[in-house]
């Protein structure tokens, strides 16, 4: 029976700290294997107990205790304890803190250490969605001891022990044996960086890597599928796809533009073209498989007819001229293609510029907002309120809508907050915010010997803890 | 018994018919001469012995070579021959060496090819056969490069090479046509002492009828690939019958009908002249290294004269030439032609220039083979204020192309239609279109054929005399300068050594190098 | 004999030997075919290019689709015809930056041999050298964004050495010849002399260099859209159909099959015309053929 | 010898310092910042500075130019601001993949090409070397990422004998190492030995007409041993710099080879590099190859006085 496995991933972490770089690829090593919050996201997306087993909720929602595990200690054996679930938080909050959600912890009064085994967190509003804050990758703890070497040598609590780096190549991680929880099924586990989707095609076929989480040819999934050495697993991810439009200025400041873009562009042809049919269509900007989404799909019918008519009402003149940026992932690369093609058959001419992640960033992203379209995947959970952000790159400012977004943070009656979220999905599907086009799917190619894979992606991460062989 | 007899050979390369019943025969220790104009197939016949042929090639006839039939034999066999049974020696000692090897391991090879003994065995036969030379160990040890050796050095490393298995017979295609006359007689010397010592027999092809006349026993004359005249040495200049023979000995001998128009007043007067180069540091460092190319050289020539200037290759000839002509400053000294000096503060003076005109040696390099003859010719008005146009133009041209006994249709060619000789004469041309008043001719009839430069030199006696020229005529060939000029100077190393009536001076030379310039220059026989 | 002319007398002889070389020949009707074609696509494709056709996705060749159809159900024959535009017009942009700089540079430098401005010249053309120029390709996409102009740009800086250097070695050369020795004792200048008597005898030695460096060019245009930092979509470029058909080639091998044949018979089109042309030009190499 | 030396590692050092102004300005004016792609789209503005802060990117350029040119000459190029890593440690192991995998290329390249170009140089016009020749243009055009692509299908997928492409590392053994650098070094070296092959041919046929070879056949030499004893040496300046160029193109140039083989090379090192826009590692390889670059010309220079020895400075 094998013990090891390797693993193929697209990017590389540029470094292995998740508390100092948005970068999911760290995540995508690290989570769960070998560093661990007080909370952890399951396979499904659930918010699980992680270091942290159990926890109790003032009644004015303020005051978080956490109880945490017992036993449980760093690779390099120094207990794990409250102290460092203190200085972990205390670190990501401080003022020079590099933290790149910094945000998860802006909520956060102050942390206090009850005893070695309980950690009391107040708040300064209630926040529902505190547990599910800490299960995010940048919320893991980290030993003060060993904080200087994490970006290389990383050393948390988890099921698996950071064992070697090649850079440019992979990383290696062997089984942890004194982890304080269900140990893991593999001896060691190797992840190898493959970005070249056709190398990650060959290295598969090939054999070189046994898996491939997230594998970025949807196009060579039939011959994976038709291949009885392996199997494929289809499942979801938080990424909603979109073609966000620059609410700010001219011609997308207009709303029946952006409705006749919305007309314009053919959700299944994209679907087919760019992802070969993996992938649901949305119709706002909300995850399909979360149990308050609502299909709005309809309010956005391909129907070009429809667009023309529409840019003929909102008075432009065509053809209209704008400009079309593309960040590198090949869903925005091939869905640009066929939104440019799909927007000049109603007479808007995109103009493609293909860019790099930092140019879209300080182009699109930020500072100016120098953009007319682009296409992007937000991969966050549950992201939907970057909507009520007026400075955001979509500039889009509905101020019912950021009402809407400030209560829902200080309701906890779930039944309100379903309400409310479905609201705001309609708000924005309404309102013709973006053009919204699919919910990304999760591919993993795997042997087909391999169990344990998470098939759905509700964060980035590659947990291998459960992963095993069988015959 | 000869060493080599070459009977009835026709050789063709490509199709085109090089060769036409050649016959000639070379018997130990004696030495045969085979003179011709260029073309007239005289390497071919040597290569042929050696079967040496370019691609293509094709050999009827027979050839015999120190007892073999070279036309039947292998490649294989051949190569056993080349070398031991015969040697040869090249035109250009320049690149007739392995630039990367020494000339030790270049002359052992010979030996190492042919006999099985140790290399050791064989850098001492190389060094005997080196001393033989005259190139003796202590003087030039065998670990030298061709690269650190001088012109003639070299050729007698290819001549060691070629001797060092004492080969019946040894080829020499044209040895001296690159060097000095100096070192010309030198490797002539040492040719023939090694052909009287060994008994060997040496086939020795040259252009120059008086250094074939000089040491040949017998002489073969070559025209258009065939042989038009045998005969021994002694007697066949007295019993020619060939018109070709006789057309080319006539032209050796050639001189140009002169009558001297010479003012009194000087037109160039060269004054101290000192021109040195600065060659490029070898480091960053060190002192850069300067040579003296000429060095305080004082001379006049008077308007009308013809004036020659003789002297070893890299003496400073040209440099003369190029600061005369205004190219390049002279660090110190003056030249002023008719009272108007040629360099003005740091400019060429462009009224001197205009009246100064230059004719160079290689007819196939001074012309942009791009342009038509007109171009070419009327290239020096330039200079001028108001060039001719039109007209006036056409029949400058039509006038000089004329003069030098060319047509005027012929303006519209391109240079590669003329061979060397007309173009010398577009050459003379180009340089009469402005009527200078002083023509330089650097070695103008140097790379020609004795009869095309007898041609030349009656033009240019013609020229200097209708239209009044004066001349300063640089050549190292004597006999050149002798029919040529009125007065002659004499270079050495910057210097002027020697100056005077040009008979005077060849004649009665007083300076030494003058001297054994003189001797060393050949001679055809008095009594022709 | 030195001289290199065409002129009438010769070129009866020229013709027939440039008649009877094959590579010229070969070479020729290689490029001319892809320069055809490229000027065919502007005024006529089999299909048009910038709509897609995703129900007829990743087809192989057949009547109606010559050659097949990409994973947008575009015409492969068409972006094939494109494709030769934007290589082309790259290449041929580059190498005239490349010439436009490069070889008056070199002139300049021939004509003050020896002198610091050589030196400076001349220094300054093999740090260019030095650098790896893929790497710099990426700097310029970089700094202003991937684009056919780009890439141009980035050919063109690398092929100015390229000319510099071969201008200015045979240009020495030919400052030596008596013939420019005469036009300097007819008072002409340095810049003069370089405009009448050294260009028109390099121009030759351009050429054949010229169709090298185009060849080149057209292979750098191929990795530089590979890479994704050549022409954007919708311009059809051959490198990025390669790059584009890259995953499928297990399963749809035309995808990548004819966009590669395309720059392989371009590029040996234009070396083979490269090779016709140096015997052509110059004798002394022609007797090395048979 | 030593002053000639002196003079040249001279002009060598100022070469090097003007491609580091050139490499530092260049780097300079690429937009994008560092910071706020490795902090991703949710970073705050104060969280930003802080890292500038924290990577030295507050400072001014001609500051951060002094520091990364001192710390160089000591040997500290600086620290990866996305790795976090001494850059001079990403270099030596990069090194360990993109050195191997050149001289592997480069030696591939020279056996090839040689005994192809001296077999051609020899049969001059016969059918072998017309075909040989036409095979090496066909060697010349082929994209050498599509030549990848080719044998990854034939060799890695179809026939299995190769894995598809990444670097074992040479603690696995040299065998194995050498073995997954061996379709990229074909692949590298393809294009490399055509070209080479063409230059040796040439440069023999060259040689071969000159006067000094005609020497040496009249001593008895066969076309053969003319060729081999005095035609190949003198053959080798021209194909000395074409391998010297090589070299640092094989160095450098692998990108695109590198990425088909997702080996963890210099180049792609360069790449990710740019595109994070960790500036401090683009410079300092940037600079590295260029020093390789002047290296190896410095090399060939004097590769060129052992054959020759007219280059060799005497005195
Ligand atoms: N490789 C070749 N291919 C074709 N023709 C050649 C070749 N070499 C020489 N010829 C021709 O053969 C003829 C005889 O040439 P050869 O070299 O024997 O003349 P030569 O008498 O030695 O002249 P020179 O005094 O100039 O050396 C010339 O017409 C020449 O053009
Ligand atoms: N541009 C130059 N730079 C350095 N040295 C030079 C230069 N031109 C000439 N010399 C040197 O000056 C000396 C004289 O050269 P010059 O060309 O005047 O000789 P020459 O008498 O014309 O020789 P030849 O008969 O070979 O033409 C030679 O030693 C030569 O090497
Ligand atoms: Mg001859
Ligand atoms: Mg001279």
């Amino acid at each position: 029976q094998k013990t090891d496995l390797t693993l193929g991933l697209q990017l590389e972490p540029p470094n292995l700290d998740p508390t100092s770089s948005a970068a999911g690829a760290i995540d995508q090593v690290v989570y769960s294997n070998i560093f661990e919050g007080l909370t952890r996201f399951g396979p499904d997306g659930s918010i699980n107990p992680g270091l942290a087993k159990s926890w109790d909720i003032s009644d004015d929602g303020l005051t978080y205790t956490f109880h945490l595990v017992e036993g449980a200690k760093f690779h390099d054996g120094t207990d794990f304890e409250a102290t460092d679930v203190k200085f972990s938080l205390d670190r990501a909050r401080a003022d020079d803190s590099t933290n790149a959600q910094k945000p998860l912890f802006a909520g956060i009064a102050s942390v206090d250490v009850v005893d070695p085994a309980t950690v009391k967190v107040t708040l300064s509003a209630p926040d529902g969605a505190f547990p599910f804050k800490m299960a995010w990758g940048d919320a893991v703890i980290v030993a003060p001891e060993s904080i200087d070497g994490i970006a290389n040598t990383p050393v948390g609590t988890g099921a698996f022990k950071f064992s070697k780096w090649v850079q440019g190549d992979s990383v290696t991680m062997v089984k942890n044996p004194d982890y304080w929880g269900t140990p893991a099924e593999l001896d060691s586990a190797t992840i190898k960086f493959i970005s070249d989707p056709t190398a990650a095609f060959a290295a598969v076929m090939a054999g070189d890597v046994d898996a491939f989480g997230a594998f970025p040819a949807p196009e060579n999934l039939p011959q994976f599928e038709a291949d009885p050495r392996f199997k494929v697993l289809i499942g979801s991810t938080e990424g909603e796809t979109i073609l966000a439009m620059n609410n700010g200025r001219p011609p997308f400041d207009n709303k029946l533009v952006r409705e006749a873009v919305a007309h314009a562009i053919n959700r299944q042809e994209i679907i087919d073209g760019a992802m070969f049919g993996y992938g649901t269509p949305i119709g706002t900007f909300f995850a399909p498989h979360n149990p308050d989404y609502v299909d709005l799909t309809g309010l956005s019918e391909y129907d070009p007819e429809k667009a023309k008519a529409l840019l003929e009402e909102a008075g432009v003149t065509l053809p209209l001229r704008v400009k079309m940026t593309l960040p590198p992932p090949s869903y925005a690369r091939r869905g640009g293609e066929i939104v440019a093609a799909e927007l000049r058959a109603v007479g808007i001419e995109a103009q493609i510029e293909n860019v790099e992640w930092s140019q879209w960033l300080e182009t699109t992203f930020k500072g100016a907002h120098d953009y007319d379209l682009t296409i992007i995947s937000h991969t966050e959970p549950m992201d939907i309120g970057i909507y009520a952000n007026p400075e955001y790159y979509f500039q889009y400012n509905n101020p019912d809508f950021q009402k809407l977004m400030a209560d829902l943070n200080l309701t906890t009656d779930a039944a309100k907050r379903s309400e409310m979220l479905k609201q705001a999905q309609t708000i924005l599907a309404e309102d013709y915010v973006s053009g919204f086009m699919f919910e990304l799917p999760m591919q993993t190619v795997a042997n087909a010997k391999i169990e344990g894979l998470w098939v759905n992606q509700p964060t980035q991460a590659a947990d291998l803890t459960a992963v095993h062989w069988v015959d | 018994m000869s060493l080599l007899t070459i009977e009835n050979l026709s050789l063709s390369i490509h199709g085109t018919a090089i060769l036409h019943d050649v016959s000639l025969s070379v018997a130990p220790g004696q030495i045969l001469g085979v003179i011709g104009e260029s073309g007239s197939g005289k390497s071919m016949t040597a290569f042929a012995s050696m079967q040496l042929l370019p691609e293509g090639a094709r050999c009827t006839g027979r050839i015999s070579l120190a007892g073999h039939e070279v036309l039947s034999l292998t490649e294989a066999q051949m190569c056993g021959l080349r070398g031991k049974a015969v040697g040869m020696v090249f035109q250009e000692p320049m690149t007739a060496l392995n630039p990367l090897k020494t000339i030790g391991d270049q002359v052992a090879e010979t030996i190492l090819m042919h006999e099985k003994i140790s290399r050791r065995d064989a850098m001492t036969r190389a060094r005997d056969a080196l001393a033989r030379a005259e190139l003796p160990e202590d003087r030039f040890p065998m670990t030298r490069y061709p690269h650190e050796l001088s012109g003639g050095q070299r050729q007698r490393v290819v001549i060691a090479m070629a001797i060092a298995l004492r080969p019946a017979l040894l080829i020499a295609d044209e040895p001296t046509t690159a060097l000095d006359v100096t070192t010309q007689a030198q490797i002539l010397k040492l040719l023939t002492r090694l052909v009287r010592e060994d008994g060997m027999g040496l086939l020795i092809i040259s252009h120059d009828l008086a250094v074939v006349a000089d040491m040949a026993d017998e002489i073969a004359i070559m025209q258009r690939g065939r042989v038009v005249e045998r005969g021994p040495a002694k007697t066949l200049f007295q019993t020619m019958q060939h018109p070709y023979s006789r057309a080319l000995l006539a032209a050796s001998t050639h001189a140009p009908d002169r009558t001297p128009g010479i003012n009194d007043d000087a037109l160039l007067v060269v004054q101290d002249v000192v021109r040195s180069y600065t060659l490029p540091r070898k480091s960053l460092f060190g002192a850069p290294r300067v040579i003296q190319a000429v060095r305080g050289v004082s001379f006049q020539i008077r308007r009308g004269e013809s004036l020659g200037l003789v002297g070893e290759s890299g003496c400073g000839k040209s440099t003369l030439t190029r600061a005369i002509l205004g190219l390049e400053k002279v660090q110190s000294g003056e030249i002023t032609l008719g009272g108007q000096p040629v360099f003005t503060g740091h400019r060429p003076n462009p009224e001197v220039r205009r009246r100064l005109q230059v004719v160079f040696q290689d007819p196939y390099g001074s012309f942009n083979p791009r342009h038509r003859v007109a171009r070419l010719v009327t290239e020096p008005f330039h200079l001028s204020e108001n060039p001719p146009q039109g007209a006036a133009r056409a029949a400058a041209i039509a006038e000089a192309l004329t003069a030098v006994g060319l047509s005027p249709e012929d303006q519209h060619k391109y240079i590669h239609e003329f061979s060397g000789g007309q173009r010398q004469r577009i050459a003379i041309a180009r340089a009469l279109i402005t009527r200078p008043d002083l023509i330089i001719l650097d070695e103008a009839v140097s790379a020609l054929d004795v009869q095309v430069r007898a041609q030349i030199l009656d033009l240019l006696a013609d020229l200097s005399e209708r239209f009044g020229l004066t001349y300063l005529f640089i050549s190292h060939d004597l006999s050149v300068v002798r029919s040529i000029t009125d007065r002659v100077l004499v270079m050495k190393l910057g210097e002027i050594v020697e100056q005077g009536q040009t008979e005077q001076v060849l004649d009665a030379p007083q300076h030494p190098y003058t001297q054994q310039l003189v001797a060393a220059a050949p001679r055809l026989p008095e009594n022709v | 004999m030195s001289d290199q002319s065409l002129s009438p007398v010769q070129a009866s002889s020229t013709l027939w030997i440039a008649l009877r070389s094959r590579s010229l020949i070969l070479g020729l009707v290689l490029t001319l075919t892809f320069v055809a074609a490229a000027l065919i696509s502007f005024v006529w494709v089999p299909y048009d290019i910038t709509t897609l056709d995703i129900a007829n996705k990743i087809k192989g060749p057949s009547a109606l689709h010559w050659l097949g159809t990409d994973h947008y159900g575009r015409d492969i024959l068409s972006m094939i015809m494109q494709g030769a535009r934007t290589s082309i017009a790259v290449a041929v942009l580059a190498v005239g930056i490349g010439m436009l700089i490069g070889v008056p540079l070199g002139l300049w430098a021939a004509a003050r041999r020896g002198s610091l401005l050589d030196e400076v010249i001349m220094r300054t053309n093999d740090l260019v050298f030095a650098f790896p120029s893929l790497l710099i390709a990426v700097m310029i996409t970089s700094a202003f964004g991937p684009s056919a102009t780009n890439a141009i740009i980035a050919i063109g800086i690398f092929n100015i050495p390229v000319f510099a250097r071969l201008t200015r070695s045979s240009a020495l050369s030919l400052w030596q010849r008596d013939y420019i020795l005469a036009a300097r004792v007819a008072g002409k200048g340095a810049a003069r002399i370089s405009w009448e008597h050294i260009l028109p005898n390099i121009t030759n030695m351009m050429i054949v260099q010229g169709t090298i460096q185009f060849s080149l060019g057209i292979l750098a245009e191929a990795g530089l859209s590979y890479v994704g930092l050549g022409a954007q979509p919708p311009t059809a470029s051959w490198g990025r159909m390669l790059a584009d058909s890259q995953t499928f080639i297990s399963f749809a091998p035309h995808m990548a099959l004819f966009p590669g044949l395309a720059i392989l018979l371009t590029v040996l089109g234009l070396n083979l015309m490269g090779d016709g042309l140096r015997d052509l030009f110059d004798p002394k190499l022609r007797r090395g053929r048979t | 010898m030593i002053r000639y030396t002196l003079t040249r590692l001279t002009s060598l050092i100022l070469s090097l310092v003007a491609a580091s102004v050139v490499i530092f300005a260049a780097i300079e004016v690429l937009p994008g910042d560092p910071a706020s792609v490795m902090l991703g789209v949710n970073a705050q503005e104060d969280t930003l500075a802080a890292l500038r802060t924290e990577l030295g990117l507050d400072q001014a350029p001609v500051e951060r130019y002094l520091t990364w040119v001192s710390g160089m000459v000591h040997g500290d190029f600086g620290v990866s601001y996305t790795y976090r890593t001494p850059v001079a440690q990403m270099i030596v192991d990069r090194l360990q993949v993109s050195l191997p995998l050149a001289l592997y290329a480069l030696a591939l390249t020279v056996l090839i090409a040689f005994p192809v170009g001296i077999w051609a140089a020899s049969r001059r016009g016969s059918f072998a070397d017309v075909s040989v020749m036409g095979l090496t243009q066909l060697g010349v055009a082929i994209p050498n990422f599509w030549f990848a692509m080719l044998m990854v299908l034939v060799f890695a997928i179809n026939l299995q004998w190769f894995s598809a492409g990444g670097f074992t590392g040479w603690g696995e053994g040299p065998l194995l190492a050498i073995k997954s650098l061996t379709l990229p070094a074909i692949a590298l070296a393809l294009p490399q030995a055509s070209i080479l092959a063409r230059v040796m041919r040439s440069a023999l046929l060259d040689t071969l007409s000159e006067d000094f070879i005609r020497t040496a056949r009249a001593k008895g030499l066969t076309r053969r041993q003319a060729l081999w004893r005095h035609a190949l040496r003198n053959a080798m300046i021209p194909v000395l710099t074409i391998i010297g160029m090589q070299f640092s193109f094989l160095l450098a140039g692998g990108i695109i080879i590198e990425n088909v083989f997702y080996l963890p090379g210099l180049g792609r090192l360069i790449f990710q590099a740019i595109s994070a826009r960790d500036l401090i590692v683009v410079e300092s390889v940037v600079m590295l190859l260029v020093f390789a670059v002047v290296m190896v010309n410095f090399m060939v220079e004097l590769a060129y006085a052992f054959v020759d020895p007219r280059l060799r400075v005497r005195r």
